[in-house]
């Protein structure tokens, strides 16, 4: 071996011993960790062979926080604040994700007002999530006006999570029973006004940048996922529902007062960028339809279970809850063994499952086309490492 | 006639162009909608929650209701909350009995690099001593200096009141 | 449609957990040998369902794998979620890998060697995910003495039927035997029992 | 004072001083160019993204442009261990310096023109080529994969889109008969439906599309394809070195705006008086260069083959197809 070869680290070494003899000579490169089209710290080593990718090895753990570690550390309700930094962007799902285990381990009763202030809040945090996505998925493929556009919008929802939740980015909001603040009058009417700007705003979407040609032909027949290849990675949200499966917890496991809600679960069969793209936005108008009905819905009643305890000691058991995020099936698995702090607990992030098919689906593409796929399987790292 | 179909796509696609183009041209004369930050500053800054903060007590209006139970030292996740407690002897003892200890509250030192503002100490509070402040735009050139006792603010709060009266 | 228990008829299970949807999310949980992961892992992808997760339990017995999975076209109010759980010693944890059957097993199988240093034979990228690589300690282990009975677990959703014979094919374990040749009732009972000396 | 004038002249030719002073202007105006596009730039994508721009630094922001300046000149030099440093500092000047050249020949005014070649669309053709040598260098003398990715792209890219812009340019010269350009200016008329560009529009608009591609701005950045390449062949670039590259950028902005004016809107002409000539060119040129901003601000980047596809399947042919009717219809 030249010294040549022997440059990089050991995910290099392992890269590099696993290329075959005759193309000894294609060129590796790494694709991160501080790349623009990576979305903070992924990196993919990429073997080229001129703008093709012959082969893609994800190299992740850069943000690596050992949250499950922490939770069998602290005790239940320390470990609530650890649950917004798990994924910023639909940090709510996660707090309900966590929330809603131990609930079911402790057979905690919510009151209806509590679960609709949950759907409102999530689908909102859902719509804010799905924005960044949108403007920084634009922002891989060169386009740097409509993420300006989308921050315009997500600005004014998280304005309203931040009147009822107090923070902005990573929510702590839900409690174990309930919610932590009541709902008041400006935040609904607020809510009402949010949805109609969303509705106004989204054809000024779909005329900038969803019917632009040139995004079309980046985005169409670009990374095209077979549901069976989804199906075989474990791929759930918008990822699957863009291959044609309608798939989502909140149908297929309801929980909360979704199935009292009427709503649609968008999924489009060609299973291209374009249609995982095209799912988000319509996911975006169902959520300002889950809202609606939600507001309207809405009950008088406590915000918190009266009888929620203050120290929360679940009997011995294992319990797996599931709920939809913004990037799919997000999923906590606790095994209590009856002591004020888990024994396990494990949490499944969709981008986990969503990022390990890019190896696969990154072959033999162009590299600007592994870039729109990266984007299009909408990541956020800090979720990937836990 | 494949040709056709593809100068007609073509035209469609330079007709999308267009189309962008326009809303771009739109809104470069629509009205900026960012906030200079140092001239002026958002409105909505009664609804964040800040750092943790002792609140001006009921019963006792010149300082905090902090009853030094502990329990938001105890709940706190991320352990950045120190009770420093002053243990005195009861004043008029009652001759009959022994002495009461009477705890008191010396200073409770928080670490607000390490709060992640999740409000346990808050809501666990039996006398709801703390809340949360609305002191948004606090920088600081050094990690130390955002350490603070908070029984010192709350009285420089307080007395920064009474001389405003 | 199959249900999940028929879908793995005839396998060698040791111990099958009936559980409730609503207390535990999820409606069968099986205690599988090693030999058997496989088999029942293909079954599984053939019958339609995707995989979930896999992870580790550290248990006083060994190392417990979980392998979770869910299915897309269930009917409404009947989630499909199947619990695999296999058990490794501590010594030399090495089960056999199901990545080549459920592709998204693969990083999972790699996170589950960081966190717990269980091994996953064939796997065929085998090499640290999360961890860095020079970093040779699994933080998930416990320390002996925080380590629990994997058979006051079992037990906790609803009580245990053993399906083959009356013992749990488990290895080396001091007290397996004697729990495990209790009636499913006693076992429950053994439980709470057990909860309260720890409390003690 | 005539005699001082024979006296010089006699020393050094009248021809001479006349290009040198014109030199000195153009680099004057290249500078100052630099500055006022790249804040006019900021503005413009401001306003389109609904945010002020540049608006601390002097009235309007109108200094932060030349605090940018100063920072990059102020700036430490790298260049990358392993990498070529004669062709990695060669790169920037090559990128700069034909830029004085290509002005020379445009006609800004009536009479106003540095150095009034007979060939001077060749010339600029020509020395605007050599711009794609400097890329080339810049991404070879990096040592950085991804700068040699975005050279590789900017050659076959440069390649592709010389040819349409040639044909293009060469049905204008074909209507004219020369390729002088203030002769070109001259055949064209004061009011607008006397220019080219409403008897050549297939024409015009493939000079526009190609024009996009030689700058390599958006929609066809694609050397310095931020978000695939993190910044193609200038990655490795600091300080000046990269402060070259920019400024070329800039005024080659302007060199193809103005050959396009030159070309198909009629130059320096216009209604009103001749002496204001250069006050209709000027809005011409920075005319289309705005169009280039709101371009830039406003789509997706395209990918490398499709761009590569738009000229081999769409332009070249459609600039032959031109080319044929211009010999047909338009000379005849």
């Amino acid at each position: 071996m030249t010294t040549e070869t022997l440059c990089g680290d050991f995910y290099t070494h392992c890269f590099q011993a696993e290329q075959d003899k005759e193309h000894e000579g294609r060129l590796i490169i790494n694709m991160g960790p501080q790349h623009p089209s990576t979305h903070g710290v992924l990196r993919v080593i990429v073997e080229m062979e001129g703008e093709y990718i012959s082969r893609a090895e994800p190299v992740i753990g850069y943000l690596h926080r050992m949250h499950e570690k922490m939770g069998e550390i602290k005790t239940y309700h320390q470990y609530m604040p650890n649950m917004g930094r798990v994924d910023y962007l639909h940090a709510l799902a996660w707090n309900w994700a966590y929330i809603g285990a131990v609930e079911k381990l402790c057979q905690i009763e919510v009151p209806r007002r509590a679960e609709f202030i949950r759907v409102i809040t999530c689908e909102m945090n859902r719509i804010c999530s799905h924005l960044v996505w949108w403007g920084a998925y634009l922002l891989d493929l060169g386009a740097f006006t409509p993420i300006m556009y989308s921050f315009d919008d997500r600005e004014q929802a998280v304005d309203l999570l931040q009147m009822i939740t107090g923070s902005r980015l990573t929510y702590c909001y839900y409690r174990f029973g309930g919610v932590r603040t009541d709902i008041n009058d400006a935040f609904i009417a607020g809510t009402r006004d949010f949805c109609k700007l969303m509705k106004s705003r989204l054809p000024m979407y779909k005329d900038l940048v969803t019917d632009n040609y040139i995004l079309r032909k980046r985005c169409e027949e670009i990374g095209v996922l077979p549901l069976e290849m989804a199906r075989r990675y474990g791929a759930t949200g918008p990822v699957l529902r863009g291959s044609g499966q309608k798939y989502d917890v909140r149908r297929a496991e309801p929980y909360s007062v979704y199935p009292e809600l009427d709503f649609e679960i968008p999924a489009f069969p060609e299973g291209d960028a374009m249609a995982r793209y095209r799912v988000r936005v319509a996911e975006m108008e169902q959520s300002v339809r889950i809202i609606e009905q939600s507001l309207n819905m809405l009950p008088q009643g406590d915000f918190m279970a009266p009888k929620s305890p203050k120290r929360i000691k679940p009997p011995k058991g294992d319990v797996y809850f599931a709920v939809e995020g913004a990037r799919g099936k997000i999923g906590v698995y606790i095994i209590s063994d009856g002591s004020s702090t888990p024994y396990r607990l494990k949490l499944r992030s969709p981008s986990y499952s969503n990022l390990s098919l890019f190896a696969e689906l990154a072959k033999g593409t162009l590299l600007a086309d592994a870039v729109s796929i990266l984007g299009s399987l909408d990541l956020v790292i800090p979720e990937i490492d836990r | 006639m494949n040709l056709l179909g593809e100068i007609r796509e073509a035209i469609k696609g330079f007709y999308s162009l267009a189309v962008g183009m326009g809303v771009t041209g739109k809104y470069f004369f629509r009205p900026e909608v960012t906030v200079h930050y140092p001239r002026k500053t958002v409105d909505n800054v009664s609804t964040y929650s800040g750092h943790v903060e002792l609140q001006p007590g009921k019963k006792n209006p010149d300082g905090a209701d902090c009853i030094v139970c502990g329990t938001c030292v105890r709940n706190c996740p991320s352990g950045c909350l120190t009770l420093e407690v002053l243990e005195l002897m009861e004043e008029n003892p009652d001759l009959e009995k022994k002495p009461k200890k009477i705890k008191k509250l010396k200073a409770l030192i928080y670490d607000y690099s390490y709060c992640s503002l999740c409000g346990q100490c808050i809501e666990n509070c039996p006398v709801t001593a703390l809340g949360f402040s609305q002191h948004v735009y606090w920088a600081e050139f050094d990690r130390k200096a955002i350490k603070m006792d908070l029984v010192a603010r709350l009285k420089d709060q307080l007395n920064a009141k009474k001389e405003a009266m | 449609m199959k249900t999940s228990e028929n879908l793995l008829e005839g396998l060698d299970i040791c111990a099958q957990t009936r559980c409730r949807y609503e207390q535990c999310g999820c409606v069968t949980a099986v205690f599988l040998d090693q030999v058997q992961l496989r088999a029942a892992a293909s079954r599984l992808f053939e019958a339609g369902y995707h995989i979930e997760d896999v992870t580790g339990v550290d248990f006083a017995e060994g190392i417990e794998v979980i392998y979770h999975f869910d299915h897309f076209d269930h009917p409404v109010d009947y989630p499909a979620r199947v619990t695999l759980r296999v058990l490794t010693d501590h010594e030399s944890p090495e089960v056999p890998t199901i990545s080549d059957i459920f592709s998204g097993a693969g990083w999972h199988e790699r996170e589950c060697f960081d966190f717990f240093g269980v091994t996953f034979s064939d796997h065929p990228q085998f090499r640290p995910l999360l961890l860095p690589a020079e970093f040779d300690q699994h933080p998930l282990l416990k320390p002996e003495k925080n380590r629990e009975s994997l058979y006051a677990f079992l037990g906790a959703c609803e009580p245990v039927k053993p399906v083959k014979g009356e013992r749990y094919h488990f290895e080396a374990s001091v007290e397996a035997p004697v729990e495990a040749q209790k009636t499913p009732e006693a076992l429950a009972s053994s439980d709470t029992g057990q909860s309260r000396s720890e409390k003690a | 004072m005539s005699s001082l004038i024979q006296f010089i002249s006699r020393l050094i030719p009248l021809e001479l001083i006349h290009i040198l002073i014109g030199l000195v202007a153009i680099l004057a105006f290249i500078g100052v160019n630099g500055l006022v596009l790249v804040y006019v730039e900021r503005k413009v994508a401001g306003f389109i993204q609904r945010r002020p721009g540049p608006f601390e630094v002097g009235p309007w922001g109108i200094l932060q442009t030349l605090a940018d300046a100063v920072k990059l000149m102020g700036k430490q030099l790298f260049s990358p261990s392993g990498g070529d440093r004669l062709l990695f500092w060669l790169a920037p000047m090559l990128a700069f310096a034909p830029l004085p050249l290509l002005f020379m020949t445009i006609p800004v005014g009536k009479n106003l023109v540095a150095f009034d070649a007979n060939l001077g669309l060749i010339l600029i053709l020509a020395f605007s080529g050599l711009n794609v040598l400097a890329l080339c260098f810049a991404g070879w003398g990096s040592y950085n994969k991804w700068s040699l990715l975005g050279a590789i792209r900017s050659v076959s890219q440069a390649v592709a889109y010389e040819i349409p812009m040639l044909l293009a340019v060469l049905a204008v010269t074909l209507t004219t008969g020369t390729l002088q350009l203030s002769a070109i200016v001259d055949a064209q008329g004061v009011w607008p439906w006397q220019w080219h560009f409403l008897t050549q529009p297939a024409g015009f608009i493939i000079y526009l599309i190609c024009a996009f591609a030689e700058t390599n701005r958006a929609p066809f950045d694609l050397p310095e394809a931020e978000s695939e390449l993190t910044a193609g062949f200038h990655t490795e670039y600091s300080g000046m070195g990269f402060g070259l590259f920019f400024l070329a950028e800039y005024s080659s902005m302007v060199v193809v705006s103005s050959v396009c004016t030159v070309l198909f809107l009629g130059g320096w002409k216009g209604p009103g008086p001749e002496i204001l000539g250069f006050v209709w060119f000027f809005a011409k040129v920075y005319g289309l260069v705005l169009l280039m901003m709101w371009v830039r601000w406003t789509f997706p980047r395209v990918r490398f083959d499709q761009l590569l596809n738009i000229s081999w399947r769409w332009l070249i042919p459609l600039s032959l197809f031109n080319l044929l009717y211009v010999a047909a219809v338009v000379k005849i």
